[in-house]
């Protein structure tokens, strides 16, 4: 394969990204979202031709570097790629999905100051999710990571002048760090058995790494030590509990960013990684385990949140992190590619939802709060059915992409032998009880119902840019480019899940590019009894999953359409577990009041004490000080009387007499 | 029969004498001078003493040096008296002591 | 005996006439033509360092009056400097004496006679030359003190310097006498060869004596306590003379006394002096920090300096004296320049010897606050400036000598030195000037001497070599 | 020309800054072009250092040797390096953004404050070059009197306590490092540095030694608990002060242990390796906690400072953990390689902050944190600017400040993985306090009328920034040129540090 055609591929946005930065202010938004699109357009073309290249075209897989970033003794880092069906297929996704999302931009921005601020912003993103997803060694997997997290914080704090805006993007930052820190940790082992940063190198070493052992922690395994700590990274970007906090505040970035970012793409880098490590993590069942059971519980106890919340965007904030533990649950099931193709689908429908989201928040003039809407349907009508697709893809129902996912999820980690899974497997099943539950809360809540917005009081624009919002108007349809990707998004997310669940998951589609070792194939189990997406779906329509979609869509029918008075009711009944629920399971307010302030006391402990007190008020003023009341006293013995002196002059003769006549 | 160490016993003691003669004395600066004297004198005794001992008149004629000296020396320091006593109005060791520190 | 044999001699010979033609000239023109004596007498110096340099520079030792004089390229180095330094002295005290009225002959001739005293010192070779030329430099010292009748606490000085200055004399006449009934003879080179038991009762007792004499002469703690009273209360063109010259006749004594004539002795001495040196270090720059008069902080800063010079004697070696005479020499162009600089800031009524006289002085002054500046950090042993040089000599000869507690306290103590020497740097460079500080003196001749001065500084610190080979070679 | 290269460099700007003394107040303006010409021109001779480096061997270069004081076998000897040739280049590159930025900014004795940087420039050029420890010392203290008096009088409220602290502090250190020096000298008869690293030392002659180098170095870097001058010193400092404390003078230490500590000690070194490290984690966590709490921007960045040269300093000390813990001296060198690029990284990266901070100094005349909130507002570019900076002096891949301490921390790992974890701890502190500084001073609604009324960068102080921000840009993507100018010097000096000196 050409690599100049690869280095096109990141490149592009790069320079789109660059030049809008530096001058989209001169060249004006007309130019700077046509050059941004057209590098986004390239990219995305080239990848998909790669993808054809590959798949059709029987090219094998590319690894090559680009340029030496430096030698250090004798250990060359390089920039490189390695291109393989894996990649690939990331880096189609990562263009559509951006693709996208800046046609959408130019709908949803176009009265926001910072448009083409905004735009070179996502063309960056774009670029630096690239170089994650290229990467053939650990140096550039580890920039596009931070990269993709600087991206993220300059995103959500689009809006500066925001207080939540920009608590939002430091709190994001900084749990991402937390996660990588995690990372470098278990990059930084890796290479000190490989003494190389490359992929290659690394996954070969992967057996031989398995038998050492760290003389940390009374002896643990080191490639265990290596993958949890590889995997603690993921935690940050994929925002698996614990270090989920960050990602529902995210939602203070506008709509696009929302799609983009934190559903569609970054947030997947972890996902990513781990099948990208698979040859790695299939050498340790310990951080297998580990992977399976924060994936399982991010998936159920997330899901749980988005029942009770009434942001539309951070409903589906949360229905993302339930999703990501889905995909988690899969990686720790040994299950890869069930995992990078719930990602996949996952990428569209989710990107839908938050678009048709945002439509709706547009059509609202930027009100976000679902109990002010109701009876959209309507007025949005393309919104409204394309949201519904989106959200039929989400709780898994038959024929739908979605489905044949997230079925195939539940099924690996039920199949799964590893330590955990049973309590993983439940996990994930009621999951998708849950599942459906917020999902159809929110298509009845925003589209059906009684048309709570005319009774809405004069509703704030959340946005402040420009709009005086009125409470009882009608919403209208969005206009052409925010519904256009709407479509675009809404047929894969119809079809596409039928069209590739049979190469993608069952088709050894991946090849060399995930590793499994036999024993855990939990995939090829379900293989053997695959016939076709047709028969899956029709045998879906009578499994569990689907039983608990359907219980979910009734309970949802119930209590937030047909009597909605039950739910205020429950509300009070079980008071004690809102208010659990409205806390997030207390995971902020641990955060915020112990952690932070713990650091922040322990600082000004440091400072105070530490620094102005023992260091410099004790040792070194009072060295100083001491010295001086020293020089005072011994002043004080120059009395000014002629006999003292003399006196003095007669003590030490006598004292060297003394002494020398005694020692002599 | 006198012999060398009972002339230095003697200068020692006038030379201990003069010395506590100056811490001892806190009135008079007069007083000092003379102790001042009696300080070449003790060390006088001795060059006489040894030059006696050895037979040789150096030290004899060193003593003549020193006697000398010592005139010129309690010139002076009859003159910076009178100074002191013309600012001061007192010859007192005890006022002495502007100049401390 | 002719004149070729004690050509040697000429400087001290010519300076004898020269003190009494001074004399005579301040007798007959003097009162009607005040400060003519001053030019004269810088005339006379002038002239003097010309002849010293023809006639006295010799290449080898020269011993003359029987065995009394010594003249060698040492005491040739040693009488330029003394010649030099007195001349820059005087040059500086000029406009003081001026200013206050008591420009005056007298303080010419004894200066003169002082300097006499100091070249019999350097040349001295026999117990009885040493003291000869102790009393001469002392007595005219103590005049010259209480040169200005007016003023109380000159009195008070004198008097104090006096009578303690006796004192010391005293007991390194004592202590002569003790080592002349041991060997039997006044002459250096006599005592060298006939005393050479270390440990000897009779040695130490009169070596002792002379230690301590010595060490008054130095002004080492704690025989120092008439220095920091004679410094303060001295007209400070006084101070400045006896901060100067004297000292290189002290060092003259030590080292001709000492390491000379008691060679035999060297263990005892080096002992003895080991406590005083590291008293006089702590004790120097400790009271040093709390004096708010720069003259008695000066004062102080000199008994630490004395420390550093005691050091180089202890080392015992010939690096040693040579670091020593190193330190001395540095010692005294830097005192030249500070005290010069109090002086040339003063004027009637205006001692400009509190610290706080100083603040802003930049903005009164630039070249004096910078001259004093580089004087100060070339005191406080920061490079490029020379006295960097000294310290570094000296802790040479320690390490050489293997005293590694030495060196620690040394270089501890030139830290706590640097803070009072930073001090009035802080004052002349960050604090606004206080009111009513009156004009320093402007008189060209005078600032560009200290121009020169503190150039000399900074020229010594960076090519340091020909004045540390000179001083390396005087010593073997 | 090559011959007396270096010569040039270091009295060139000396030279030029003793002209602006003498031209004086009145013509200020011939002043500071010259001071600019000056600058930019020992910036140009630069060029042919870098060009005609040559990168395949770890003698020095570009010698020169005269005589200085024959008695005593000191040379006016000049040399470079791969360790000190980089922080040459560095500090032509820096002073001419502190001459540019103090243009019109200062207006108290500006000709002063300017010879003061252009003779401070040249003294710290003969501090890298010198290759006779008696020169190096006498241009290491003599450059502590220009900060002296660049702080004295052109700082703060407290300048007089900050920099009669600073002078002292490292006074202290020095004259030990001199007694250490003169020590050796007259083992060695010489005082050629080289000398001194092939000197034969026993232990206990090596840890007096030791000991003595470090708390010169400790105290240059600084290193936890002797860098409690840093922030007075940088508080009070005028910004220029600053730019050059942190940017340069920090590194002499870092350089010391390189060149001093690491060669003529090794045994002690390695005996006390462990003492270093935990100094370096401790001001790495320590000093990351104190920096998340400063209420004032300037101390906030020179607490930052501090944690990064720990990783300086961690870095030239974890040759002798890997040694001892893998048997090899694999990973060696990168540790060291790390610690260099650190050193050249963080004198970009704070310099730039600094430089930042000035730029707000200048208009609003305070540095607390809370007098501001919202510049971004008003200062569109300027954020864009300053954002960058926090980033990369949070070690954000792409920028200078990644690569070093990458390299660190893969060393570290070798030697132990709690060395790694608790220097990786960085990530989270460095972003804390970098990141919530920006959040407070440049997000948000507009602070307070003050910042609404700011206005943004002028062409000079863009310029600077700019110039600033494409060096951190490009070491951060392309420092493999960076690591090869340095790697056969550093393979030496690791073949150095761990060979033993101790006589048999």
């Amino acid at each position: 394969m050409n690599p100049h055609l690869l280095i096109a591929i990141p490149l592009a946005p790069l320079i789109a990204a660059v030049i809008a930065g530096l001058a989209g202010h001169r060249i004006g938004r007309v130019a700077t979202h046509t050059l941004t699109i057209t590098g986004v357009a390239i990219a995305c073309g080239l990848s998909l031709y790669v993808l054809k290249q590959m798949y059709w075209g029987g090219v094998g897989t590319f690894n090559g570097p680009v340029y030496t970033w430096l030698v250090s003794d004798g250990v060359h880092i390089q920039v490189g790629f390695l291109i393989d069906r894996l990649s690939v297929l990331m880096m189609s996704v990562v263009t559509f999905v951006s693709l996208c999302v800046h046609v959408y931009t130019i709908g949803y921005m176009s009265d926001d100051p910072g448009y083409t601020r905004f735009f070179s912003y996502i063309s960056l993103f774009t670029f630096a999710m690239l170089m994650l997803v290229m990467a053939n060694n650990f140096m550039q997997l580890f920039f596009g990571w931070e990269a993709v997290g600087m991206v993220s914080y300059l995103l959500i704090g689009f809006w500066y002048t925001r207080p939540s805006a920009i608590f939002a993007n430091l709190k994001a930052f900084i749990v991402n760090r937390v996660g990588d820190f995690g990372f470098i940790l278990g990059i930084a082992a890796l290479f000190s058995y490989t003494h190389s940063l490359s992929y290659t190198t690394a996954f070969a070493a992967a057996p031989h790494i398995a038998q050492q052992t760290l003389p940390v922690f009374g002896g643990v395994n080191a490639l265990t030590l290596a993958c949890v700590c590889l995997f603690i990274g993921a935690m940050g970007k994929s925002a698996q509990v614990p270090l989920h906090v960050w990602l529902p505040d995210s939602m203070e970035g506008p709509t696009p960013i929302s799609a983009l970012i934190h559903a569609a793409t970054m947030v997947t880098a972890g996902i990513f990684m781990v099948a990208r490590m698979s040859p790695l993590f299939e050498y340790s069942n310990a951080a297998l385990s580990f992977v399976l059971v924060i994936g399982a519980t991010t998936a159920f106890f997330m899901g749980i949140l988005g029942v009770v919340n009434n942001d539309i965007k951070r409903v589906i904030a949360y229905s993302t992190l339930s999703q990501l533990g889905y995909m988690t649950a899969a990686l720790g099931a040994s299950a890869y590619s069930a995992a990078i193709f719930h990602l996949m689908t996952h990428a569209f429908f989710k990107a839908l939802l938050f678009l048709a989201a945002g439509s709706v928040i547009i059509g609202m003039h930027h009100e976000q709060d679902m109990r002010k809407m109701g009876g959209l349907g309507k007025y949005m009508p393309i919104t409204a059915i394309t949201c519904w697709i989106g959200g039929l893809a989400l709780v898994a129902t038959p024929f739908f992409s979605g489905f044949y996912s997230k079925d195939a999820i539940i099924e690996a980690v039920g199949l799964s032998h590893r330590w955990g899974s049973t309590y993983a497997y439940w996990c994930v099943l009621f999951g998708s009880f849950i599942t459906s539950l917020y999902t159809f809360r929110l298509l009845f809540m925003t589209f059906h119902g009684e048309e709570r917005f005319r009774h809405a009081a004069a509703a704030h624009g959340h946005d402040e840019h420009g709009h005086e919002a009125h409470g009882a108007h009608e919403p209208r349809e969005s206009p052409l480019v925010v519904t256009l990707p709407l479509i675009a998004l809404a047929i894969p997310s119809l079809v596409i899940g039928y069209l590739t669940v049979g190469t993608v998951l069952y088709g050894n589609y991946f090849g060399s590019a995930i590793m499994v070792r036999p024993q855990n194939d939990v995939l090829a189990q379900m293989a053997a009894g695959y016939h076709g997406p047709l028969r899956l779906a029709l045998e879906g329509l009578v499994g569990w999953p689907f039983l608990f979609a359907l219980a979910g869509f009734a309970t949802a029918w119930l209590f937030f359409l047909r009597r909605p008075d039950l739910a205020d009711a429950a509300a009070v009944k079980f008071a004690w577990l809102k208010r659990i629920l409205d806390q997030k399971f207390y995971f902020d307010w641990f955060n915020e009041q112990v952690i932070a302030r713990l650091g922040r006391g322990l600082g000004t402990g440091l400072w105070k004490v530490g620094d102005q007190g023992v260091i410099d008020g004790a040792l070194v003023n009072g060295t100083a000080a001491s010295v001086g009341w020293f020089g005072g006293v011994v002043r004080r013995v120059q009395s000014g009387y002629l006999y003292s002196y003399a006196f003095w002059i007669v003590i030490g003769l006598a004292a060297l007499l003394g002494w020398f006549l005694v020692h002599a | 029969m006198i012999t060398l160490a009972d002339l230095l016993t003697l200068s020692a003691i006038l030379f201990a004498l003069a010395v506590a003669g100056i811490f001892l004395n806190r009135k008079n600066v007069i007083l000092l001078l003379m102790c001042v004297e009696l300080l070449l004198l003790a060390a006088n005794f001795n060059f006489i003493a040894f030059s006696r001992m050895l037979g040789d008149l150096t030290g004899q004629v060193f003593v003549f040096f020193v006697l000398t000296v010592a005139a010129a020396e309690s010139a002076i320091g009859l003159a910076i008296l009178v100074v002191l006593f013309r600012e001061r109005r007192s010859i007192s060791v005890e006022d002495l002591n502007t100049l401390k520190g | 005996m002719n004149l070729h044999s004690i050509a040697a001699a000429i400087p001290e010979i010519y300076l004898i006439a020269a003190i009494c033609l001074v004399l005579l000239f301040e007798a007959f023109v003097g009162a009607r033509r005040p400060g003519a004596t001053g030019t004269l007498t810088l005339l006379v110096l002038v002239i003097g360092a010309a002849l010293t340099v023809v006639f006295a520079d010799v290449t080898h030792r020269v011993v003359l009056f029987d065995g009394s004089y010594v003249a060698d390229p040492l005491a040739f180095v040693l009488k330029l400097a003394g010649f030099l330094s007195v001349a820059v002295a005087l040059l500086y005290s000029r406009s003081y004496l001026q200013g206050r009225d008591i420009l005056k002959g007298e303080y010419y001739v004894l200066a003169l006679s002082a300097l006499l005293g100091i070249f019999v010192l350097i040349s001295a070779n026999s117990l009885l030359t040493i003291y000869l030329g102790v009393e001469l430099l002392a007595l005219s010292v103590y005049a010259m003190v209480a040169f200005d009748r007016e003023s109380g606490v000159a009195a008070e000085a004198a008097m104090k310097y006096f009578v303690l200055g006796a004192i010391a004399s005293g007991m390194l006449l004592y202590g002569m006498s003790i080592i002349y009934g041991l060997t039997g003879t006044l002459n250096l080179d006599g005592i060298a060869v006939a005393l050479n038991a270390p440990n000897n009762l009779g040695v130490i007792l009169g070596l002792t004596f002379i230690v301590v004499a010595v060490s008054f002469k130095f002004g080492a703690v704690p025989f120092h306590m008439w220095l920091p009273d004679a410094y303060e209360g001295a007209p400070t063109c006084v101070t400045l003379f006896i901060g100067t010259a004297p000292k290189i006749a002290y060092f003259a004594l030590a080292l001709r006394l000492l390491t000379h004539g008691l060679a035999g002795a060297t263990v005892d001495w080096t002992r003895m002096l080991t406590p005083i040196a590291v008293l006089t270090l702590v004790v120097g720059n400790l009271v040093a920090i709390v004096q708010s008069n720069i003259k008695r902080m000066l004062a102080y800063s000199t008994i630490s300096h004395v420390g550093f010079i005691l050091l180089g004697f202890i080392a015992g070696t010939a690096s040693g004296y040579s670091a020593a005479l190193y330190y001395t020499l540095v010692y005294v162009l830097m005192t030249l320049g500070s005290f010069g600089v109090v002086v040339l800031a003063s004027r009637k009524g205006f001692e400009a010897d509190r610290l706080e006289d100083y603040k802003g002085l930049y903005r009164r002054d630039p070249l004096l606050a910078l001259a004093m500046a580089m004087l100060m950090f070339s005191t406080a042993g920061v490079p490029p400036f020379v006295g960097f040089w000294a310290k570094l000599r000296i802790i040479q000869a320690l390490w050489e000598t293997s005293h590694p507690w030495l060196v620690i306290i040394a270089v501890t103590m030139s830290v706590v030195g640097a803070f009072y020497y930073l001090r009035v740097i802080k004052l002349m460079y960050f604090d606004e000037a206080s009111a009513s500080a009156p004009e320093t003196v402007r008189s060209f001749g005078v600032r560009f001497a200290l121009g020169l001065n503190a150039a000399a500084v900074l020229v010594l610190g960076v090519l340091p070599a020909p004045l540390l080979d000179l001083c390396s070679r005087v010593i073997h | 020309m090559h011959d007396h290269l270096l010569s040039l460099l270091i009295w060139l700007p000396i030279a030029a800054g003793v002209v602006v003394l003498l031209l004086g107040e009145r013509n200020i303006a011939a002043g500071r072009w010259l001071s600019l010409i000056a600058s930019l021109a020992t910036l140009a001779l630069c060029v042919p250092l870098w060009r005609d480096f040559n990168t395949h061997t770890a003698a020095y270069q570009f010698v020169q040797k005269a005589a200085w004081i024959a008695r005593f076998h000191a040379y006016y000897a000049l040399g470079v390096d791969g360790i000190s040739m980089p922080l040459i280049v560095l500090t032509a590159f820096m002073t001419i953004p502190v001459v540019i930025a103090g243009w019109r900014v200062i207006s108290a004795r500006p000709a002063q404050y300017y010879a003061s940087f252009l003779i401070m420039e040249g003294l710290m050029i003969g501090v890298f070059a010198a290759t006779d420890a008696l020169l190096f010392y006498f241009f290491w203290e003599a450059m502590l009197i220009p900060m002296f008096l660049i702080i004295g009088i052109w700082g703060g409220p407290r300048r007089v306590y900050a920099t009669i602290k600073f002078f002292l502090y490292t006074f202290l250190g020095s004259v030990l490092m001199l007694a250490a020096l003169i020590y050796m000298y007259v083992k060695a008869g010489s005082y050629s540095i080289a000398a001194f690293q092939a000197l034969p030392l026993t232990l206990a002659e090596q840890r007096w030694i030791f000991a003595a180098f470090l708390i010169a170095f400790a105290v240059k870097v600084p290193m936890w608990p002797v860098h409690t001058w840093l922030p007075d010193a940088h508080v009070e400092a005028p910004t220029g002060g600053s730019v050059i404390l942190a940017a340069i003078m920090l590194k002499m230490g870092g350089y010391g242990f390189l060149r001093f500590s690491l060669p003529i000690t090794p045994d002690a070194c390695r005996e006390l390796d462990l003492l270093i490290i935990t100094l370096s984690l401790i001001a790495v966590i320590y000093i990351g906690f104190v920096a998340i709490v400063q209420p004032d921007m300037k101390k906030l960045i020179a607490y930052s400072s501090i944690a990064h040269m720990g990783f300086v300093t961690l870095g030239a000390f974890l040759v002798y953990a890997i040694v001892k813990a893998t048997a090899s001296t694999q990973g060696a060198g990168m540790g060291i390689d790390g610690a260099m690029v650190q050193m050249i990284s963080h004198g970009l990266i704070s310099g730039a902050l600094f430089l930042c901070v000035g730029v707000l100094y200048d208009r609003m005349h305070t540095r607390q944190i809370a007098d501001y909130g919202g510049v971004i507002n008003t200062m569109p570019v300027f954020a864009g600017f300053m954002v960058l900076f926090a980033l990369a002096n949070t070690g954000l891949p792409g920028t200078s400040g990644f690569v070093g301490e990458f390299l660190v921390i893969l060393a570290s790992f070798k030697a132990s993985f709690w060395y790694a974890a608790l220097a990786a701890v960085t990530l989270i502190l460095g972003a804390s306090y970098s990141l919530w500084l920006v959040k407070r001073v440049l997000f948000g609604p507009v602070g307070n009328e003050r910042v609404a009324k700011l206005n943004d960068l002028d062409g000079r102080e863009f310029l600077i920034l700019g110039a600033l921000a494409a060096v951190v840009l490009l070491v951060g993507i392309w420092p493999a040129p960076l690591l090869k100018v340095m790697e056969p010097s550093i393979q030496h000096l690791v073949s150095q540090a761990i060979a033993t000196k101790i006589p048999v």
